[in-house]
């Protein structure tokens, strides 16, 4: 060090680059307006609240591949609850780290989607001031019935009931799971109709087999009614 | 009745000038450290208080008036043990000497030729005053930290009296100087002394070798009275929470925070005149009037220089903070006094190459001395080596 | 006129940071009592244009006196200095003997010079006359008393240092 | 610890006769400003120095250990986040690397990568912030710590494309990865791996000749080499205090031993607060080279072995301990065939670092103690789990 206070000259360059830098220099202003990134697709002004009587609540779902904040219930087209993907298995609520999941399993079971009927959940509470958004109920759902939703403005005066989203607050289309995560959805489509596919051939095959089999096992029983009389013991 | 009128006269500029200028500072202060930061800093509240972002926000102007609002509507704890009467005190003492000491700034506005009673301000000891008058500042904040019951008010209160109370001899001392240099101990006669000269700025006590060194000290002192980072430990923010002004809340912090700004305008004004020229600048031919906007336009480079400092730096130690007032400056600046007394009878010779080599000579022992100084002081600090393992 | 209201005022305020000095028991009280006297008597000392006198009242006994009583009530008062304890007064009457006779020994030039002069002579004292006559006939008794501050100074250094142990020495307890 | 009545090892001590001083008895937190969270330091001032200090933890305890011994394996992982929620990468990996010692799972290559480009970023994030707390603990108004965030924002918008949080990411999975990064990601990594050395390069010339930082840190908080071996202290801190320990070199869990990187640590037995700056300052450029390394070598391929969901691993135990951040993060797990741990415990490499605190900060300044702490690098998320 040659000069005398040469180091907080030093850094008082660092600063004054940074002064005048914020002014031209984009990459050094990296303060944002709430929830608006550049490239985004959101409306600058996207998480502040309604500003006028009147005045609608923006749209303030973020668009990343992966953002996740609170879960929601998938449902395919058509009404929601003709179609939900739940069976109610309670698989997430065992596994919720948090224990913010409450599933009321339905009494009588419900045709959807033309496929067999089965159990649909009465009653599908969380409780998003307990949960931590950790994605562990997607995971383990066998039925890609539950995903995480990215709508973050879940701001409510009611504190307790508010903040308790019930099964049809939850409901949203797997058309609103495509906006929102696109790739994400599209991958998971395609594997759910791999599934189905590989399912279906397996079904075939099984019934193919078990169709073979039903023959060779009546054939084996005719051969065993056979051995039967021959030999009654 | 003329004797009020001229009082009002006098007082009032003061008293509506420098509280709004107290509210830029604050504006300004705020922007340029947010700036400095990578911030956009306040820029909602705009005229009238508008609400819309950008629409009329004028670059967050309306700032300190919401900011003055919040403060004027809110609570007004204070603690069940503390010393009422002393608490209340303290912020109002913080202001009385702030306030005071502006009257000795050798201001000239344009109605004061008129009028003799402004002149009174301008004592023939005006510098002296300053300084007794600036140290006042140390009671109020003793009086908060005290009244407070509060130990981390208590430490800043007791750290505010040994720091004031030190740097306060060097602030004196670099003044010293300039009052050799003159010969008066009068305010406006220091200003009018550095008028003229070569392109303005001359005859300023900055531009010579012992005015360079004891506005060094002078600033780096003044920074220090006025609890300006990285002098700020008596509100040490990371250790004492807010120091002596911890239990304040609502209007009275908003004193402390006034007083606290125009101590600040108080003490650069100093600077300015005692090495700055005053309120010299160009056009003061034409318009007389002028010199005030000089004098503040210098204010607010100091104060600019403030805001930068604070921006970058960390602060001291406190025993760093008083081996440096005692150690440091209180050495440089006493033989920053004899260098100017040799050189002062050098310089009378009216000749340009002894002046050179005077000049040369002052710089050479003044730098030489800090140079030494600084290594004395900081003898332990070294550059350490790091080794790699693979 | 102004000038009778605004001695009289000081005057006020002297005698009543005086008696609040004297009175107070609360020792932080006590100083910021007797700093308000001393401010008063800057200000009278201002009315009597003695404005450097006035600016050294202020610098010396507010700025330097007030707060080592400060600091000396902070270093031993167990920190917080507000002791309400009754001060045990006996002896008094003793006391407010001396005190009478003190102020009698005070007002003795005024007595001795009553009635006073019809035309007192107007002094005009400046800032810059006491700089002369300290710097030219009193320039060795300053010289003098600048080197007993110093040696006050370091004096003080001394004894502020306190006796630094030896390394490895072990404290005593 | 608790010994109170020690005196300290380098307190000088001043004798005054005839004064009567008392001790100044100060409860630094738990809502003081600068101690890291809700952390209390009972301290006992002589003047403004330390004579005494007790640390006070707990107000952050969630009971982590035993609610992760009531749930599945799979169900405490969003939970380990929470510790140093700082670095929940670091904190996913080795919880990770423990699980899988007692499933035995075959890990593809791409998640190997990577992990260790997300547990490099997050040591960058770690470090840099960290050094920004520092100096705002040394009175900078948040300058240094503000441009800190900025680059942190950087790498924390890669982790949200990637795990879609930017904190809590919860994005490790015995066995792998949670999901594939998205398309360009890669790239985007890179460009910030890039443009780091530049703001690294303006960090150091803002901070490290500065005088009043040189003069803070150098020679406080001193801690020799043999007290922190003693004591267990890992990571930067006994890396500034001299001693070469890295367990990505001495484990070389992951894959780390395919990548070139160099382990800075103090010559000198010193171990001051501006070692441990300095150290961490040095590590980041290796975290970088690091990096670099990482995003070259990438392949494409799977990310998630075929670990089930829920499983039941035989009874066994397993120590899972990477070189975090801030020191040795391990996880011990011990396994008795049901879905849920027997017993699950965390060494966290916070806590074990704080327990020197009271043996560095005596005989300094309040100061002091304030900065002695934030150059340990604490996370009370980690301290109280």
């Amino acid at each position: 060090m040659s000069l005398l206070g040469g180091g907080i000259l030093k850094g008082m360059a660092v600063t004054l680059r940074n002064f005048v830098g914020s002014y031209f220099d984009r990459d050094r202003l990296t303060t944002n307006d709430y929830a608006w990134r550049a490239g985004d697709s959101l409306p600058q002004h996207a998480g502040e609240y309604p500003k006028e009587e009147g005045e609608q609540l923006r749209d303030t779902t973020t668009v990343n591949n992966y953002s996740r904040n609170f879960p929601m219930l998938l449902h395919d087209e058509g009404e929601p609850m003709d179609s939900i993907r739940c069976v109610a298995c309670q698989i997430c609520e065992r596994e919720c780290p948090p224990q913010c999941i409450y599933i009321e399993k339905s009494e009588d079971k419900k045709e959807r989607g033309g496929n067999k009927a089965q159990f649909y959940p009465a009653k599908f509470d969380i409780d998003v001031s307990v949960c931590m958004s950790c994605q562990i109920c997607v995971e383990v759902c066998p039925f890609d019935a539950i995903v995480m939703n990215s709508q973050f403005e879940l701001s409510t005066p009611d504190r307790f009931g508010g903040l308790l989203l019930r099964r049809d607050d939850l409901l949203k289309s797997n058309g609103y799971y495509h906006k929102i995560h696109p790739e994400e959805a599209a991958a998971r489509d395609q594997r759910m109709a791999e599934e189905k596919a590989a399912k279906e051939a397996k079904k075939k095959a099984a019934a193919e087999a078990a169709k073979k089999k039903a023959e060779e096992n009546a054939k084996a029983e005719a051969e065993a009614g056979n051995e039967k009389q021959e030999d009654p013991q | 009745m003329s004797l009020v009128l001229d009082i009002l006269i006098a007082t009032v500029p003061l008293l509506v000038i420098f509280p709004t200028l107290f509210a830029f500072t604050t504006w300004l202060e705020r922007k340029a450290l947010a700036r400095i930061q990578n911030r956009v800093g306040p820029d909602k509240v705009g005229v009238p208080l508008t609400r819309y972002g950008g629409r009329f926000s004028l670059f967050g102007l309306g700032q300190p008036m919401a900011d003055g609002i919040k403060m004027l509507f809110k609570e007004n704890i204070v603690p069940r043990d503390a010393d009422r009467l002393f608490h209340l005190l303290a912020p109002i003492l913080a202001l009385i000497p702030a306030m005071l000491v502006l009257c000795f700034l050798p201001l000239e506005f344009p109605w004061t030729d008129s009028l003799k009673p402004v002149q009174a301000f301008l004592l023939d000891g005006a510098v002296i005053f300053f300084f007794a008058i600036t140290g006042l500042n140390t009671l109020a904040v003793f009086m908060a930290g005290w009244a407070s019951r509060n130990k981390y008010s208590l430490l800043g209160g007791m750290r505010a009296i040994a720091q004031m109370v030190s740097y306060e001899i060097p602030l004196v001392l670099s003044a010293v100087v300039v009052v050799m240099m003159v010969g008066d101990l009068n305010a406006k006669e220091i200003a009018d002394f550095q008028t003229g000269g070569k392109w303005i700025v001359g005859n300023w006590f900055l531009f010579t070798p012992w005015g360079l060194a004891a506005f060094v000290i002078f600033f780096i002192a003044s920074l220090a009275e006025t609890n300006r980072s990285p002098f700020d430990l008596p509100e040490a923010e990371s250790e004492l929470v807010a120091g002596y002004f911890t239990e304040y809340s609502g209007f009275k912090f908003a004193l402390f925070f006034l007083g606290e700004y125009i101590a600040m305008f108080a003490i650069s004004g100093l600077a300015v005149t005692l090495f700055l020229g005053g309120g010299a600048g160009p056009g003061l031919d034409a318009a007389p009037w002028l010199s005030v906007v000089w004098f503040i336009a210098k204010i607010f480079v100091l104060i600019g220089v403030m805001i930068w400092l604070r921006g970058t730096l960390p602060r001291l130690r406190v025993d760093q903070l008083m081996g440096f007032a005692w150690k440091f400056l209180l050495p440089l600046s006493i033989l920053n006094i004899l260098v100017a007394g040799f050189a002062w009878h050098a310089t009378q010779q009216d000749s340009k190459t002894i002046t050179v080599v005077t000049w040369v000579i002052s710089l050479a022992v003044l730098y030489m001395t800090a140079k030494g100084l600084n290594q004395l002081n900081r003898a332990k600090v070294r550059p350490r080596n790091y080794r790699y393992a693979e | 006129m102004t000038e009778q209201i605004a001695f009289w005022i000081l005057s006020a305020v002297a005698v009543l940071g005086a008696l609040v000095a004297v009175r107070k028991r609360n020792l932080v009280h006590g100083v910021f009592a007797l700093m308000l006297f001393f401010a008063a008597l800057s200000g009278l000392f201002l009315l009597l244009l003695a404005e450097f006198i006035a600016a050294v009242q202020i610098l010396v006994y507010i700025g330097a006196v007030g707060i080592l009583l400060l600091f000396a009530i902070m270093l031993t008062e167990r920190v917080t200095g507000d002791d309400d304890r009754r001060i045990t007064s006996r002896g008094w009457f003793c006391g407010v003997v001396v005190a009478v006779a003190v102020f009698f020994v005070l007002l003795l030039p005024p007595i001795q010079q009553w009635p006073a002069p019809e035309t007192v002579p107007t002094p005009e004292p400046s800032v810059e006359k006491l700089g002369q006559r300290l710097m030219n006939p009193y320039v060795v008794t300053l010289e003098v008393l600048a080197l007993l501050l110093t040696a006050a100074l370091i004096g003080a250094v001394t004894a502020a240092q306190g006796k630094r142990l030896a390394k490895g020495e072990e404290p005593p307890e | 610890m608790s010994n109170a009545t020690a005196t300290a090892p380098n307190y000088e001590l001043i004798q005054r006769d005839g004064l009567d001083t008392g001790l100044l008895e100060i409860s630094m937190g738990p809502h003081h400003p600068s101690t890291h969270g809700v952390f209390r330091m009972d301290v006992k001032l002589d003047g403004e120095t330390v004579v005494d200090l007790q640390p006070v933890f707990g107000y952050l305890h969630r009971n982590h250990e035993k609610l992760a011994e009531n749930m599945s394996y799979l169900s405490s992982m969003p939970f380990t986040d929470r510790l140093d929620y700082f670095n929940s990468m670091t904190n996913n990996w080795a919880y990770a690397l423990a699980a899988e010692q007692l499933i035995e799972i075959e890990i593809p290559e791409r998640a190997e990568y990577l992990r260790v480009i997300m547990s490099e970023l997050t040591r960058l994030v770690n470090h840099v912030s960290l050094v920004g707390f520092f100096v705002n603990d040394l009175g900078a108004l948040g300058t240094p710590l503000l441009y800190a965030f900025r680059e942190r924002e950087k790498i924390l918008d890669l982790f949200e494309q990637a795990s879609g949080a930017r904190m809590m990411c919860n994005y490790f999975r015995f066995g792998g990865l949670r999901n594939d990064v998205p398309e360009g990601w890669l790239d985007r990594a890179r460009e910030v791996v890039d443009r780091f050395p530049k703001f690294l390069d303006e960090y150091e010339k803002l901070l490290c000749e500065n005088e009043i930082i040189l003069s803070r840190t150098q020679g406080v908080g001193n801690l020799s080499k043999e007290l922190a071996i003693s004591a267990g202290i890992t990571g930067p801190m006994l890396r500034a205090s001299g001693e070469s320990y890295d367990i990505r070199k001495v484990d070389r869990y992951g894959i780390y031993d395919r990548f070139q990187f160099r382990v800075p640590y103090s010559e000198g037995d010193v171990g001051d607060c501006y070692d441990r700056f300095m150290v961490r300052m040095l590590e980041m450029r290796e975290s970088i080279g690091i990096l670099k390394q990482a995003l070259d070598g990438i392949e494409d391929g799977p990310v998630l072995g075929n670990a089930p969901k829920v499983f039941k691993p035989k009874p066994a135990e397993a120590y899972g301990r990477i070189e975090a951040p801030k020191g040795e993060l391990g996880f011990y797990l011990i396994a008795d065939g049901t879905p849920k741990p027997y017993r699950f415990r965390v060494r966290p490499p916070s806590f074990i670092n704080l327990t020197v605190l009271r043996d560095m900060c005596l005989g300094q300044k309040v100061a002091d103690a304030v900065i002695i702490l934030g150059s340990i690098d604490i996370v009370l998320g980690e301290v109280d789990r």
